[in-house]
């Protein structure tokens, strides 16, 4: 079932086109460069809190992102940092995130995977795994009561996601409501140190998708063009009313849960097995095939100046400061006024 | 004409649906069917696509009304008892109530919780689940006794920018009657004092407050003055209001219909022990619930919860102090 | 896919064999006969609280109730007095839990259909939709733990009720495990008055099976002898270590939600289908084309005895008394034992 | 050799599993992994097809224990964090909870929740939710502080025939050290005087109890005793140990890491206030967390939890009454 797309990369780019192998590229490139730099980060105790990286998932989640528009939702879940700069969240955020600047989205009030700003379509995921599913779905029906026409929502979620009474709850009802939602499956073959043998019984959570009454389609999320591919057409599908599309992209975590964990309880045969690929290399040796092994070093270094830089601002923005923060968790607390009905 | 606690529920999102294009309900058998307590009867006919049933999924409610706030909406949500919205509850505690403090954007919606005892409804339908609501923050909770509360009360519910957790209590939706909807609302979070004494304090909420009353008019044959004080918001907790009587009275009991441990009751005793300790002329009491599931039989269940003969003992001990 | 048994109700029955037919048929009707009183002495005003009958679902969920052994283990939901019965509960357990007696499995504490005995292998439902099915799972984990083999789980859903996440995380963990469960699911088109459209997308459950990685197996449950295959070969499946077993059996209520409603928002065009035949009436037909009119006469009459003497009994018991009840939630409340720890 | 508190719960359990042929662990990543915390490192190895791994399925994995117990077995279910016990507070407080009242039958299991902030940790990872599962009947809540009781408390809690939350606080996990497993334990259900003092009591519980005793101390240098009283089990709560302290020192102060509305410290405020009146010379106080979301940046974290120092500053109020 899964899909892959051979030879998709070696296709020339055309002036003036947009060209998906360089968009995604780019992408999973300015991910890993950034991830690549927390993970540094966090070994030098710069970073209070974990760190979670999507290393090796970078195709199907960047895919998710660069599928979506402006006036989409997205919401991510811990291993889409390409997903986010896909779809356009500032690298500033992340950092600003992960190293607790005031200025940051979170105020330093939440961290790290836990930001996002509605105000520009990326929901900030609670950690209980599964939530933002029906939370999409909401964002949705409400764009929908608005008359807001041709929006997209999707959300992305772990094997072991799955497991959780959420997520079947928010599906379900997204495809009781026929929602423009794409749930992506990024199905790494663990939770945590649990492997997929204890988490499901079935073969391939794709096929989950009938007894949910929405289209499934499986990908090998190694390939980054497949992953393109797939993303495209479910949320092509999505945008013209066909409901829901659950996406299960087959891949491995080329890192540990967080960047505490060295991920050793993976096996040695599912690291050497097709599934263990990593998505960059396979997108690297294809722009080398194509002929564009200068401008996957300029996009490199491109990224790194962008990661130096971004870094060195938010290191120098000030901290929380519990003096001035406004301790209220509700905006009417305290306030008295007199409602007169009519 | 006469209006019920529960035809004052629906008139007030009657009226929030035609003045408010952004309020919408959702919940199990609320539309065509207008729910199991008829909250929202004809609503569904009146304001098509605006009263929707949802699957038996309440945390996918929730959630689903955390996203609809996001995106501006005011969503209600009604729970077909208070009971079930445990299984609701992880997405109004975490992702509602903190959706402000983390982003700074607001996450208004309205959650219903048919709430409380009645004869016979046992263990999983019964329960009053303030307090669990109440203990994390970013939550407003409303506790509603009286037919003009449930309506200003609601209606100011949605328009709040907050989450609120509206506790209806069941035993009153049809037995509960007044003459007319209220033109004008009691001050939001503003305790009331519904009948006034001089000789002790009686704080308390929702249906216990007309148990309360009847207490206070059993002791005022006895001759004691009682002041008989509804919390109508259980969170924020109006202290002045509750203080301000205890000032007068010296004494106080305060009464829960739900268990005692870390319940409203404890709150209010707390807060009147630490910020009016000077005031007291005796120990401050509650009263609640016995400390075991909510029993099914009739025989039971009035021993179980706190009634106007229980408060009217309560007050009589403190009193003799 | 449903399955369904044309003319098995008409073979005749073979001396000194069990007889399905006679067995299914009788439970049928002793069900029928009780709930028939409880909705007349709901009426009476006899009883205090709701009444939830299963009229019309007595195949389905006796055929399930008959399927088990002694040892076994079942999990009850509202519309199942006739899997109750044929599982073994006896008549004046339900009429003590409905009337309040004291002497009941629930002493008055929980009443009506909240009943069960663990060590009888009758759990006590809570009445949170789904939750069950964890529980039954977890029985069934202990009795493999324990070493005690052969033993088979079976609970029981209605449509509703696999829309919430505790449904959907219990048969989950239950497949993983690979537990001998059976869940019946009784799709009767409604959840209260919300129609199956409104709960799920999918044609039919039974898609869900493969889904979870369990056997699947849809069935006409206003056939009985249909219902009793069915559910014969699942608990067999389950018994031999096939793993969780999904029943999905579609008909109707014949009855409304509780007793307080009058089920007038169940469309007439399926009340008419073959969806809304009366499992008792095709029973009875069977019966009497078997020639054996007169014995259906005399069970009906039988269980009209049995009903009405365990009424009179369970009348006449003694209700609870809050003075001699000891009101203590837990057992080792006030306990301070020394523990010493070696 | 030194033992930390998070070795005096392994070592519980291992003993347990050792000791009885009914106990095995649930849990997250809790098999070959040895759990997020390493609470059951090498168990799974020592004591096959016992220590299991499972879904991320709270709500299934406290029904399936719920089902185990009732069937004779003693399941500890391990949280991988406290704060995600919200989804699986259904089966806890409505089945678990409900189970021994309802049918007379007992439901022994063990909840842990690895709970309580530590830095960086955020609004999802810091939770104490001691007060919900209180709330509820039906359910024991331990909150151990101490090495010892971490590993007396565990196998207390896996004997004892009730559902039991044990609630672990993450921040005493590595650092809080011993020199050797207990030999005995303070009698179960009962409070312990930390220290003793003859100017005010703190009554407090879990990793409150280290920052009331730093605070303890620093009054000391002011030529105050403050007698810390370790409540260990907030679920009954030992009534009686507290007030003989209050009897001793005339002053109260309670602390409690969690959100103030309904928690522990409101619990023993309101108690003393009401059963212990006269023996106070000061009006009761507690110091709680801030009612916000728990903060990820540790300069917000550090504020908004009470510690050492807001804990002096609460005691000193309270004597200069
Ligand atoms: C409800 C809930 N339970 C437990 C956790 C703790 N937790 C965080 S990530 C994780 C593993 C997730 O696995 P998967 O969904 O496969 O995603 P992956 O980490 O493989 O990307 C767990 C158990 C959680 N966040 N939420
Ligand atoms: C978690 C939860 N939410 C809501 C309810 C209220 N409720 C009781 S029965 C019912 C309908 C159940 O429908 P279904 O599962 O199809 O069973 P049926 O009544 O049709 O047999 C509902 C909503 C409940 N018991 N539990
Ligand atoms: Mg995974
Ligand atoms: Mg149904």
């Amino acid at each position: 079932m899964a899909i892959r797309v051979a030879g998709a990369l070696e296709s020339k780019p055309k002036k003036g086109v947009v060209d998906p192998i360089e968009l995604l590229g780019r992408t999973i490139l300015r991910a890993r460069v950034l991830e690549d730099k927390l993970g540094n980060l966090y070994r030098a105790g710069r970073i209070v809190g974990g760190v979670y990286l999507g290393k090796g998932q970078e195709a199907l989640s960047g895919a998710g992102g660069l599928a979506l528009r402006k006036g989409d939702i997205f919401a991510p879940l811990i291993r889409d940092m390409a997903g986010r700069l896909g779809f356009g969240e500032p690298m500033v955020d992340a950092l600003r995130a992960y190293l607790g600047s005031r200025l940051g989205p979170m105020k330093g009030r939440d961290g790290n995977i836990h930001r996002g700003d509605i105000t520009r379509g990326i929901l900030p995921m609670i950690s209980h795994l599964g939530a933002m599913v029906s939370t999409v779905a909401g964002v949705l029906v409400a764009k929908r009561m608005k008359g807001e026409k041709g929006r997209v929502g999707l959300t992305c979620a772990g094997d072991g996601a799955t497991s959780t009474g959420s997520f079947h709850e928010g599906l379900n009802l997204a495809a009781v409501e026929k929602l423009p939602l794409v749930v992506v499956v990024a199905d790494n073959g663990y939770a945590y140190s649990t492997p997929r043998e204890r988490q499901f019984a079935c073969e391939d959570l794709v096929d989950r998708a009938k007894g949910y009454g929405v289209e499934g389609h499986g990908v090998d999320g190694t390939d980054p063009m497949a992953c393109w591919k797939v993303l495209q057409h479910a949320v092509e599908r999505a945008r013209e009313g066909a409901g829901p599309q659950l996406v299960v992209g087959k891949l491995l975590r080329l890192c540990g849960h967080g960047e505490h964990d060295d991920g050793s309880y993976v096996e040695k045969k599912i690291k050497s097995s097709e599934r263990g690929r990593d998505c960059l290399k396979v997108m690297e040796e294809g722009i080398k095939k194509r002929g564009q092994e200068k401008e996957w070093q300029g996009w490199r270094e491109e990224a790194q100046r962008e990661v130096e830089e971004a870094v060195a601002k938010v290191s120098a923005e000030p901290v929380p400061d519990p003096f001035e923060e406004d301790w209220r968790a509700t905006q009417s607390d305290g306030m008295a006024e007199v409602m007169v009905a009519s | 004409m006469s209006v019920t606690y529960l035809d004052a529920i629906r008139s007030a999102q009657e009226k929030a649906l035609r003045d408010d294009p952004r309020v919408f309900i959702y919940g199990q058998d609320v539309g065509k069917f207008g729910g199991a307590f008829k909250a929202t009867k004809n609503l569904a006919e009146k304001f098509p696509g605006r009263v929707v049933d949802s699957p038996i999924s309440e945390d996918a409610m929730v959630g689903m009304a955390v996203g609809a706030a996001m995106e501006g909406m005011r969503p209600i949500v009604e729970m077909q008892f208070a009971d079930f919205s445990t299984v609701g509850l992880n997405q109004m505690l975490n992702h509602a109530a903190t959706t402000f403090w983390r982003t700074g954007k607001p996450c208004p919606m309205v959650l219903r919780l048919p709430s409380g005892g009645t004869p016979g409804s046992g263990p999983f339908h019964s329960q009053s689940m303030e307090a669990i609501y109440s203990h994390y923050p970013g939550i407003v909770v409303m506790t509603p006794a009286t037919v003009e509360d449930a309506y200003t009360m609601l209606l100011e519910a949605i328009e709040l920018p907050d989450p609120v957790v509206f506790c209806e209590h069941k035993l009153l939706y049809y037995h509960l009657k007044s003459e007319a909807l209220p033109e004008s609302a009691v001050p939001a979070f503003r305790a009331r004092v519904v009948r006034t004494g001089r000789d002790i304090t009686c704080v308390t909420y929702s249906a216990m407050v007309h148990e309360a009353v009847a207490a206070a008019e059993e002791l005022a044959e006895e001759g004691y003055e009682v002041e008989v004080v509804d919390l109508r918001t259980v969170k924020p907790l109006d202290t002045d209001t509750v203080l301000a009587s205890v000032a007068r009275t010296g004494r106080l009991l305060a009464v829960g219909e739900s268990w005692p441990w870390g319940g409203a009751s404890a709150e209010v005793v707390a807060r009147v022990a630490s910020e009016g300790f000077e005031l007291l002329d005796a120990p401050p009491k509650r009263l609640n619930a016995k400390d075991t599931p909510i029993p099914y039989h009739p025989n039971l269940w009035a021993a179980h919860r706190p009634t106007a003969v229980r408060i009217a003992a309560g007050l009589r001990e403190v009193l003799r102090y």
